[in-house]
């Protein structure tokens, strides 16, 4: 393949976005028109890439080692397709959800735009493009947040600012691991992290999970969930951001460096994981609004994910890639359902709905099938993915991080039963019962992504074989099995029985919480909100005293209070006061010397005349 | 003889220095002025002798009368008692340095002799020429002084107004 | 050939300086004629200095000398770091003179502002060919001359103080400077820089120098005139302050310390750990001030320590950066104290507590804002991110892990305090009916912030012949 | 022809009192200005035999007959006379549209007249008892130029200037006494030859301190400046133009340079002294400036700080260091003048020497303030002008002497001088128009003209400095650099 | 000769002790110009005493003339400076001629 062609991928989308900014904004169905189209041909594109041979495309760019260097290989065509795949789907819906919206024309714009990064980012061969790509998604998703509207620009900051310091910092690794290595062309580095490196792998490490948005950086995603338009949180945090991140993730830990099974950085990254699937789910089961709650999950999720990487052992970190296309799928069905159900019903909250299965049947059964999938039902592909996560985990000895996943599997489960039951079951709320099915553009990425997660679960051979064992081909010892295919649906073995055990548990305490609640749905979390220590620590949660973005900005602002006040001021103070008061004391001194006495005068006179002689005098001597 | 000339001389300066009467004051001075000449005439310096019993001793004390003459009516500035002690302890404490100061000068300081000859005026006119023309400029800067002080006073005198108050950062 | 580089040279940096004082003459004329006649001019200049690219690109050194008493000859050295700077500040010079016709078109004293102007963009000139020690100092005053006339412009009490202090404190700065100079003439018996490449200088002429370079690029601890200075002028003198006059110390430092003497290892440490520092102090004072100026100012403070520190690590990746830098801070932010400028213009004040919803009102300006907030903070594809990835780059390179971590936290929170000042002034209630800008200044915002898009979207071409200039160090290392 | 520099003068001082009786304004202003265009011009004549082979002594004739004065044209007293001459060119210019309100213009030119006969009898006199006198002639003088408005203040001033000045020159006369008493003579020669054979450097210590006290309070050093923040103010503008720009160079500077250099020969001990109280001048002068409202105080006092400089590099004794001395005080000549010119152009206008009571004048007088604009920055040592290149020599020298603290003071020294120079130009110039002053009219034309030229003066000297040190100041300080031999040289004659 | 010259120089020095003393503690301004006259008393005679050491009389004594010529001139002034002076504060007391200061 000719190596130019590594451009079209992150050419027309880019070419699309800059039609969508050129178009002036009276012309409305060209622009749909054109997005869809030309999010065809990117799918397009992006399946004629895959199965290629090995590419490379290296372009002269800064000098000093940077080039602008890009790579077409198995992992890359994996994740481009899916990008592809994501884009169509969400500009078909967008045609739609966001038809009408003032800002239509940067809607586009920045959707594609976003498109062309992540492609770039995923191409990238070399340190320094894969930067400037993956830091300028920090624009799109900052504008993209944006666009939803009043009081969302403080979200797009705060976004924008943990974006940014995940960013820095995977700045600074990607500079020790350069100056440890001495190159930045990806494919050329591969080493153990111990010492400064392992400071580098922490570093891009934060830089990836950032972008995947894990704990502790996940904190703008549920307040983004509240304020940005719904497509783009199933786009960005649901989908691209996982994608990107667990990429880069699996990149870090399988190419950049050599991650040993049970090596501090290991467990250092399965820790973040487990931490963040238990305390995101925690976080998850209480919420009252339908994109919040998914929200949480999409941070809970990426727990998985990293558990799964973080093992460094092959069935785990094709558990945790697996898992991370399957989210992508079911985390965008769900939002974007709740999507749908947003734009029937005008809300998302889950007091406000109910028995909406049968004004809305597509959307329903959409929904059911992602939530089937996240609580990772047989033989749904959330099942295969955590059931590899969960052996992976085991297999590391490590038995903590497998009870935490399977405490996540629980919970999850049981806030989705909450929400599924109080949206689409139950009693039908007063105010929405003019609710319609959305229109077909809408509710077919829905069932599409519905679909896919049947297949990926039932034929899960096939995306294991043709993406996943690609990708692990180089990195598994030999002969070990790289194919996971023959017990992914197994159910007879401990770990998959104890994964269907949770599942009833699950149920057990969302019925619970439901008779509880006055067999009101959306209250079944409430008796675990409720309690003792769980309560405080909700409370905290929900003061944002959990928040780091928060409690950052707090030592900012405290540290430049600092700073101003007691090194910046004193500097200034320092000319505008003690160099002024010398002055002034020196001339005040001076005023009064020259007090206009003749005696005065001449007595300094003659003091001089002796002390000049006396000092000639010393000095002759 | 020569001592008793300067001690003439010191003690009269002191008295010009002390008296409470500016005329005395004058007087005093002039009489100092005798005793210098007078020195000057003990050391063979007839024409300085001359000069200092003439111009300081006749025309500066005619000049500090008619001033004190000129200012007398509406300014009497008492001088403070206090000289009659202050002086004396002052003056001794000068003296005695003074001779310290001077015995251990004694015979210390080498200097180059020399022996000249002619006369006063072929000296003054050959040698110290240019310090006439000096001198011709400062009687010259000296007249001119007192008459620029003393013009009419037709054109009005340079009243300068510089405000008082300092100035304000 | 050299002949013919030779002229340019020396057009370049007369055609400013002579040039500026014939504006007055035609200030007799009419005003249309003096504006027409200071942008002729200042266009003639960018035009010079450009004409010397190909020069650079290739490589080429030259030096010129014209003899004079006691070491004291005038030399000139042409090579890729003086082009470099020569095109970089006459570029946004020109474009400071064209801007002003819009902005200053209305205040009393317009000839003394050309005049002035134009000599800065003279001594800048001259500056950056000056290879004696001398007459950079020269240079180095008439350009402080040029600030402090232009920081009183408005001739208000409280800004002419403000002049003075910024004049008071960068004089203080130079003539220490110029005693470290006469330090090191003591030690080598001439000023000429070309003759004296690879010389080790004692510590104490380098704290004298580096006085004069903290103080005129307003590094901490000699920063405070700069915010001050901000506050003061109008516009388009804080934007020349910030774009321009700033980088004549660093320039100065890159001259001296990267291209000429080689440092005592105590300083090598210690100045990356002061200029970051400074970064960092900058940044928490623009966090925490409220006047836009003042915060922009402080930004100025605070990006310059990147600048320092990329020269300061003295690897050929880090003089690139910051070469790179001086470039793409000063395209965003002239953009962003223009914006300012707007913003300030259009409501009478500059407390940004007092401002907000302005996006609704003034969308060009918003969108220039956030643009080249964007390139200050570092975020592709904006140009603002090569120049500091690559300082960062070379801070770790040259085994500074935690500098370069202290510097991007001063990143981060540069983020902090811009989208600070953008929720505030931009975003939430409107408090004011204010109007968008005028159409020229408005255009002039969108042009700088296309630029520095544009900058970073076409950085291999700058970055080429920094790059010219970085190799040369290494010769020069050796 | 040498004698020509004192004798017109001093003939023409002689004559203006009786011509001021034909014509009051017309006649003075033109003669004065034609014999200072003379002495300019006679000046640059001179220097062409000087340059053609070291230094010339002349002798005068009366009648054909010679008389025994002997004039002493060497590089350094040429440089002086050319700086006198220049400045005095430029006060009598000012003079004709700045004298006219006191009144008495013949009896003013006459003085001045006078003053400068001393002032070049000075320069060209080869002898200590000659400089004496000569002293004494222009300080006469210049006592009744400073007491000239006869207001309050200018006779206050002046009385205590002559009282201090009395006792400085019994000092001078004193120390010439005990020279006498030791070397039996009083020209230089001889006394040089005298001071070789004899061995007695207490004695000369003696001396030196008590010429440093005489000629040190006639240059306004500290602690004998006290008389100066009075006297130069009180006076008028071109007078105190005329006091700060030369007579205290020739009178304090020159004669005391002449002195230490070339008949006494510089010790390090002296070399001490000189530089500490240098340093100290400047401070003290710098600092006292700051505090000032008066803008011609202000000046005043600026003028004891830049002795200080003066007589720092002349201290350091080595040749650059007395190069940038010397270039100092010519600098200092020009662009001092002018400022005090352009304060009085102010006071003509406004009536006021209060700077507080100024304001944003450069509107008004817009001549006034770029030439004060660019005084200022001069004296502060702002390249290019020319107040840089001698304070960057003497800089240099002191580095190189190895004086490094007095490196760092000196330099200390131009910032405080900045300071002030800035406050006044924020008070008189720069910054809004004072509302009273809308009415304010620019300098009349001589005046300006005046001002203007010393602007350009200072702005060329800075920009052609190489030429300036080649073809002035390098003889001058060679003469000095040769110390005593100089002096030595003369007894031949 | 030598110790004639110290002697007289001795009494130099008293007479400008008593001079100094007078400028410095006197109110008057009249007898501040004595104190001048003291003092020139004295370097007159150290001129004299010079020349007469060292057989330099005659030249000695142009200088001494010279000296009081110049001495005059200064003192007339002095004396026309104190009668202005005294027109405008109708005063002859120095403390009060402090209008200039600081």
């Amino acid at each position: 393949m000719n190596p130019q062609n590594l451009l079209i991928p992150v050419l027309l989308p880019l070419l699309l976005a800059l039609f969508s900014f050129l178009l002036p904004r009276g012309v409305k169905r060209l622009r749909e028109v054109v997005s869809v189209l030309g999010a065809a041909l990117f799918v397009y594109v992006a399946i004629a890439f895959f199965g290629q041979k090995e590419t490379f495309l290296t372009l002269p760019w800064l000098g000093h080692g940077i080039d602008f260097e890009l790579r077409l290989y198995g992992f890359s065509q994996f994740i481009l397709i899916a990008l592809s795949g994501f884009t169509f789907l969400i500009t078909l819906y967008s045609t739609v959800k966001m038809a009408g919206d003032p800002r239509i024309r940067e809607y586009y714009g920045y959707l594609f735009l976003t498109s062309a990064m992540s492609a770039g980012a995923v191409l990238a061969n070399n340190l320094v493009p894969l930067v400037f790509f993956w830091e300028g998604l920090l624009i799109t998703l900052y504008a993209l947040i944006t666009i939803g509207g009043k009081g969302s620009h403080r979200t797009a900051v705060k976004a924008f600012l943990i974006g940014g310091f995940c960013d820095f910092s995977m700045i600074l690794g990607i500079a020790i691991l350069w100056s440890q290595t001495g190159t930045l062309r990806m494919s050329d580095i591969s080493v153990v992290p111990q010492g400064l490196t392992a400071v580098s792998f922490y570093l891009m490490m934060i830089g990836a999970i950032g972008k995947a948005g894990s704990m502790p950086f996940h904190t703008w995603i549920p307040d983004a969930a509240v304020d940005a338009p719904v497509t783009v949180m199933a786009f960005i945090p649901a989908a691209l951001e996982k994608l990107l991140g667990i990429y880069m993730l699996a990149r870090i830990c399988l190419d950049l460096f050599k991650l040993e099974t049970n090596s501090a950085p290991s467990l250092v990254l399965m820790t973040v994981g487990a931490l963040t699937i238990v305390l995101a789910v925690f976080m998850a089961l209480i919420q009252k609004d339908l994109k919040k709650l998914l929200s949480y999950h999409a941070v809970s999720q990426v727990g998985y994910m990293m558990l799964g990487i973080g093992t460094a052992v092959p069935i785990g970190i094709a558990g945790g890639i697996f898992h991370m296309i399957n989210h992508a799928m079911y985390k965008s069905g769900l939002f974007l359902a709740a999507g749908s159900v947003e734009q029937q019903a005008g809300t998302t909250e889950l007091k406000k709905l109910g028995g909406l299965a049968k004004a809305m049947p597509l959307t329903a059964l959409g929904f059911v099938v992602c939530a089937a999938a996240i609580s990772g039902i047989w033989p749904l592909n959330g099942f295969v993915s955590k059931e590899m996560v969960f052996h992976g985990s085991y297999e590391t000895g490590y038995t903590i991080f497998t009870i935490a996943a399977w405490l996540g599997a629980i919970l999850t489960f049981a806030s989705f039963l909450k929400a599924g039951h109080s949206v689409f079951f139950g009693p039908r709320g007063l105010e929405t019962a003019a609710v319609k099915e959305s229109k077909s553009p809408i509710t077919i990425p829905i069932l599409i992504l519905a679909g896919l997660c049947v297949l990926f679960g039932v034929y899960n051979a096939l995306p294991l074989k043709l993406f996943i064992q690609p990708i692990l081909a180089g990195h598994a010892a030999p002969g070990e099995s790289i194919d996971f295919t023959a017990h992914a649906l197994a159910v007879f073995n401990p770990i998959a029985l104890i994964s269907l055990g949770c599942l009833l548990i699950a149920f057990a305490l969302h019925f619970f919480g439901f008779k509880r609640g006055g067999n009101k749905a959306y209250l079944a979390s409430e008796p675990i909100h409720r309690l003792p220590v769980l309560r405080t620590l909700y409370d905290w949660a929900e003061a944002r005293v959990f928040d780091l973005y928060e409690q950052g900005i707090k030592f900012i602002q405290a540290m430049s209070k600092f700073l101003f006040r007691f090194v910046d001021r004193p500097i200034d103070a320092f000319y505008e006061k003690v160099v002024v008061g010398v002055g002034r004391a020196c001339i005040g001194a001076l005023k009064a010397a020259h007090n206009g006495l003749y005696a005065n005068y001449l007595a300094w006179t003659v003091g001089g005349l002796v002390i000049i002689v006396w000092a000639i005098g010393a000095l002759l001597r | 003889m020569h001592l008793f000339l300067l001690i003439g001389l010191v003690a009269f300066s002191i008295m010009a220095v002390l008296s409470r009467d500016l005329l005395k004051s004058a007087i005093s001075l002039a009489v100092a002025s005798i005793f210098l000449a007078l020195a000057f005439f003990g050391m063979n310096a007839v024409y300085a002798g001359v000069f200092e019993l003439s111009v300081v001793a006749g025309l500066i004390t005619v000049l500090f009368i008619t001033a004190i003459a000129l200012t007398r009516s509406d300014s009497e500035v008492a001088e403070s008692k206090r000289h009659l002690i202050v002086f004396p302890l002052f003056f001794l404490a000068l003296a005695v340095l003074d001779i310290l100061v001077m015995r251990k000068l004694l015979g210390q300081i080498p200097a180059i002799q020399s022996a000249e000859s002619g006369t006063f005026s072929q000296v003054l006119w050959n040698q110290r020429t240019f310090d006439l023309v000096g001198q011709v400029g400062a009687i010259f800067a000296g007249v001119l002084a007192v008459l620029a002080l003393f013009r009419p006073d037709g054109e009005k005198a340079h009243q300068d107004n510089v405000s008082e108050g300092g100035r304000h950062e | 050939m050299t002949n013919n580089i030779q002229t340019i040279i020396l057009l370049t940096i007369f055609v400013p300086i002579v040039g500026s004082f014939t504006i007055p003459l035609a200030g007799l004329i009419s005003k249309k004629a003096r504006s027409f006649w200071s942008v002729l001019l200042a266009l003639a200049t960018t035009a010079c200095s450009m004409l010397l690219i190909p020069f650079a690109l290739k490589g080429g050194e030259l030096a010129f000398r014209k003899e004079m008493a006691m070491g004291l000859d005038f030399i000139v050295v042409a090579d890729a770091l003086s082009i470099f700077m020569a095109v970089v500040s006459s570029f946004v010079g020109a474009l400071i003179v064209i801007y002003s016709l819009g902005y200053i078109g209305h205040e009393e004293n317009q000839n003394e502002y050309y005049l002035i102007v134009l000599l800065f963009i003279g001594s800048m000139m001259g500056l950056v060919f000056s290879a004696n020690l001398i007459f950079m100092y020269l240079f180095w005053e008439i350009a402080a001359i040029a600030c402090w006339r232009l920081i009183g412009f408005y001739r208000v009490r409280e800004f002419v103080l403000k002049a003075d202090k910024a004049f008071l404190m960068t004089f203080f700065g130079a003539v220490f400077m110029l005693l470290g100079f006469i330090i090191i003439y003591g030690q080598t018996g001439t000023f000429d820089l070309t003759a004296m490449r690879g010389t080790a200088i004692p510590g104490v002429a380098v704290l004298l120098i580096l006085l004069g370079m903290f103080s005129k690029s307003a590094t901490v601890p000699l920063h405070t005139w700069l915010p001050d200075a901000g506050v003061a002028p109008t516009t388009v003198t804080a934007l020349l302050h910030a774009a321009v006059l700033v980088k004549i110390g660093v320039y100065a430092y890159a001259r001296l310390f990267c291209y000429t003497f080689k440092l005592p290892e105590g300083w090598q440490q210690a100045i990356p750990i002061i200029v970051v520092f400074s970064s960092l102090i900058a940044a928490a004072a623009a966090a925490v001030e409220n006047d836009l100026k003042r915060i922009l100012a402080y930004s100025t403070v605070s990006q310059i320590g990147y600048i320092f520190l990329g020269f300061a690590v003295l690897n050929p990746m880090g003089v690139s950066g910051s070469l790179l830098f001086i470039l793409m801070h000063g395209l965003a932010k002239a953009g962003l104290f223009l914006c300012a400028g707007i913003v300030i213009h259009a409501t009478h004040q500059r407390d940004i507590r007092q401002m907000g919803g302005m996006i609704k009102t003034m969308p060009w300006t918003a969108v220039a804002y956030v643009f080249c907030a964007f390139s200050v903070i570092g975020i592709p594809p904006f140009g603002g991110f090569f120049s500091k990835f690559m300082v960062i780059m070379a801070t770790v390179q040259s085994g500074r892990v935690w500098v370069a971590a202290a510097a991007l936290f001063a990143a981060v929170m540069t983020m902090y305090y811009l989208f600070r000042v953008f929720s505030a002034v931009f975003m939430g209630e409107a408090r004011s009916d204010a109007k968008e800008g005028t159409r020229s200044m408005v255009f002039v915002v969108v042009v700088l912030a296309v630029l520095s898009l544009l900058a970073g979207l076409f950085v291999a071409y700058p970055t080429q012949l920094a790059n010219v200039a970085s190799g040369e160090i290494l010769r020069w290392m050796k | 022809m040498l004698f020509l520099f004192i004798i017109v003068p001093l003939l023409l001082a002689g004559l203006l009192p009786l011509l001021g009786k034909l014509s009051k304004r017309f006649l003075p202003d033109l003669l004065a200005s034609a014999a200072m265009l003379f002495l300019l011009v006679l000046a640059v004549v001179s220097a062409k035999p000087l340059i053609a082979g070291g230094g010339i002594i002349q002798q005068a004739f009366w009648f054909g007959a010679p008389l025994n004065i002997r004039l002493l044209l060497d590089g350094f007293s040429l440089f002086m006379l050319f700086t006198i001459s220049l400045v005095s060119f430029a006060v009598t210019l000012y003079s004709i549209n700045y004298m006219e309100h006191y009144g008495a213009k013949a009896n003013y030119y006459a003085l001045l007249l006078v003053m400068i006969a001393g002032m070049n009898g000075l320069v060209l006199s080869s002898d200590l008892f000659n400089i004496y006198i000569f002293l004494e002639m222009a300080a006469v003088a210049s006592y009744a130029l400073v007491a000239f408005g006869r207001g309050h203040d200018e006779l206050e001033a002046s009385f205590k200037y002559l009282m201090l000045s009395a006792v400085a020159s019994a000092f001078v006369l004193l120390s010439i006494a005990i020279i006498f008493g030791v070397t039996g003579g009083v020209s230089f020669g001889t006394v040089a030859q005298g001071l070789k054979t004899l061995n007695i450097k207490y004695v000369v210590g003696i001396c030196s301190g008590l010429f440093l006290a005489g000629f040190g309070l006639k240059a306004a050093l500290v602690p004998f400046h006290s008389w100066l923040p009075d006297a130069h103010p009180s006076a008028p503008a071109p007078i105190s133009a005329m006091l700060s720009a030369v007579l205290i160079k020739v009178s304090g500077v020159y004669a005391m340079t002449r002195i230490f250099l070339n008949v006494f020969g510089l010790t390090p001990a002296l070399t001490t002294v000189l530089t500490v109280m240098g340093v100290v001048s400047i401070f003290v002068g710098a600092l006292a400036a700051l505090g000032q409202n008066d803008i011609k105080r202000m000046l005043a006092y600026s003028s004891i700080s830049q002795i200080g400089y003066v007589v720092l590099g002349l201290g350091i004794g080595t040749p650059l260091g007395i190069l940038g001395g010397l270039f100092h005080l010519f600098n200092h000549a020009l662009f001092k003048s002018l400022l005090f010119l352009n304060a009085g152009a102010i006071e003509q206008s406004t009536g006021t020497r209060s700077l507080d009571r100024m304001g944003g004048l450069a509107k008004v007088m817009p001549l006034t303030a770029t030439t004060s604009a660019i005084a200022s920055l001069s004296i502060a040592g702002v390249p290019p002008l020319n107040g840089f290149w001698s304070k960057l020599l003497i800089i240099i020298a002191l580095v190189q002497a190895k004086m490094h603290v007095l490196a760092v003071l000196a330099v200390l020294g131009s910032v405080v001088t900045l300071w002030y120079y800035l406050v006044l130009q924020r008070y008189a110039f720069f910054g809004k128009l004072n509302e009273t002053w809308k009415g304010v009219k620019e300098a009349p034309f001589w005046m300006s003209a005046s001002m203007v030229l010393l602007a350009l003066l200072c702005v060329v000297t800075g920009l052609v400095f190489p030429f300036v040190i080649h073809s002035w100041l390098q003889p001058a300080a060679d003469v000095l650099g040769q110390g005593v031999s100089v002096a030595l040289n003369f007894i031949g004659f | 000769m030598n110790n004639l010259w110290i002697l007289n120089m001795g009494f130099v020095a008293l007479l400008i002790g008593i001079g100094l003393y007078c400028l410095l503690t006197m109110k008057n301004t009249v007898k501040l110009l004595i104190g001048v006259e003291i003092i020139a008393k004295g370097v007159t005679l150290a001129l004299v005493a010079s020349g007469y050491a060292r057989d330099n009389l005659l030249v000695a004594q142009s200088l001494v003339i010279t000296v009081i010529v110049v001495d005059v001139a200064v003192i007339a002034t002095a004396l026309a400076l104190i009668i202005s002076i005294n027109r405008h504060t109708k005063s002859l007391d120095v403390r009060k001629l402090t209008k200039l200061k600081g």
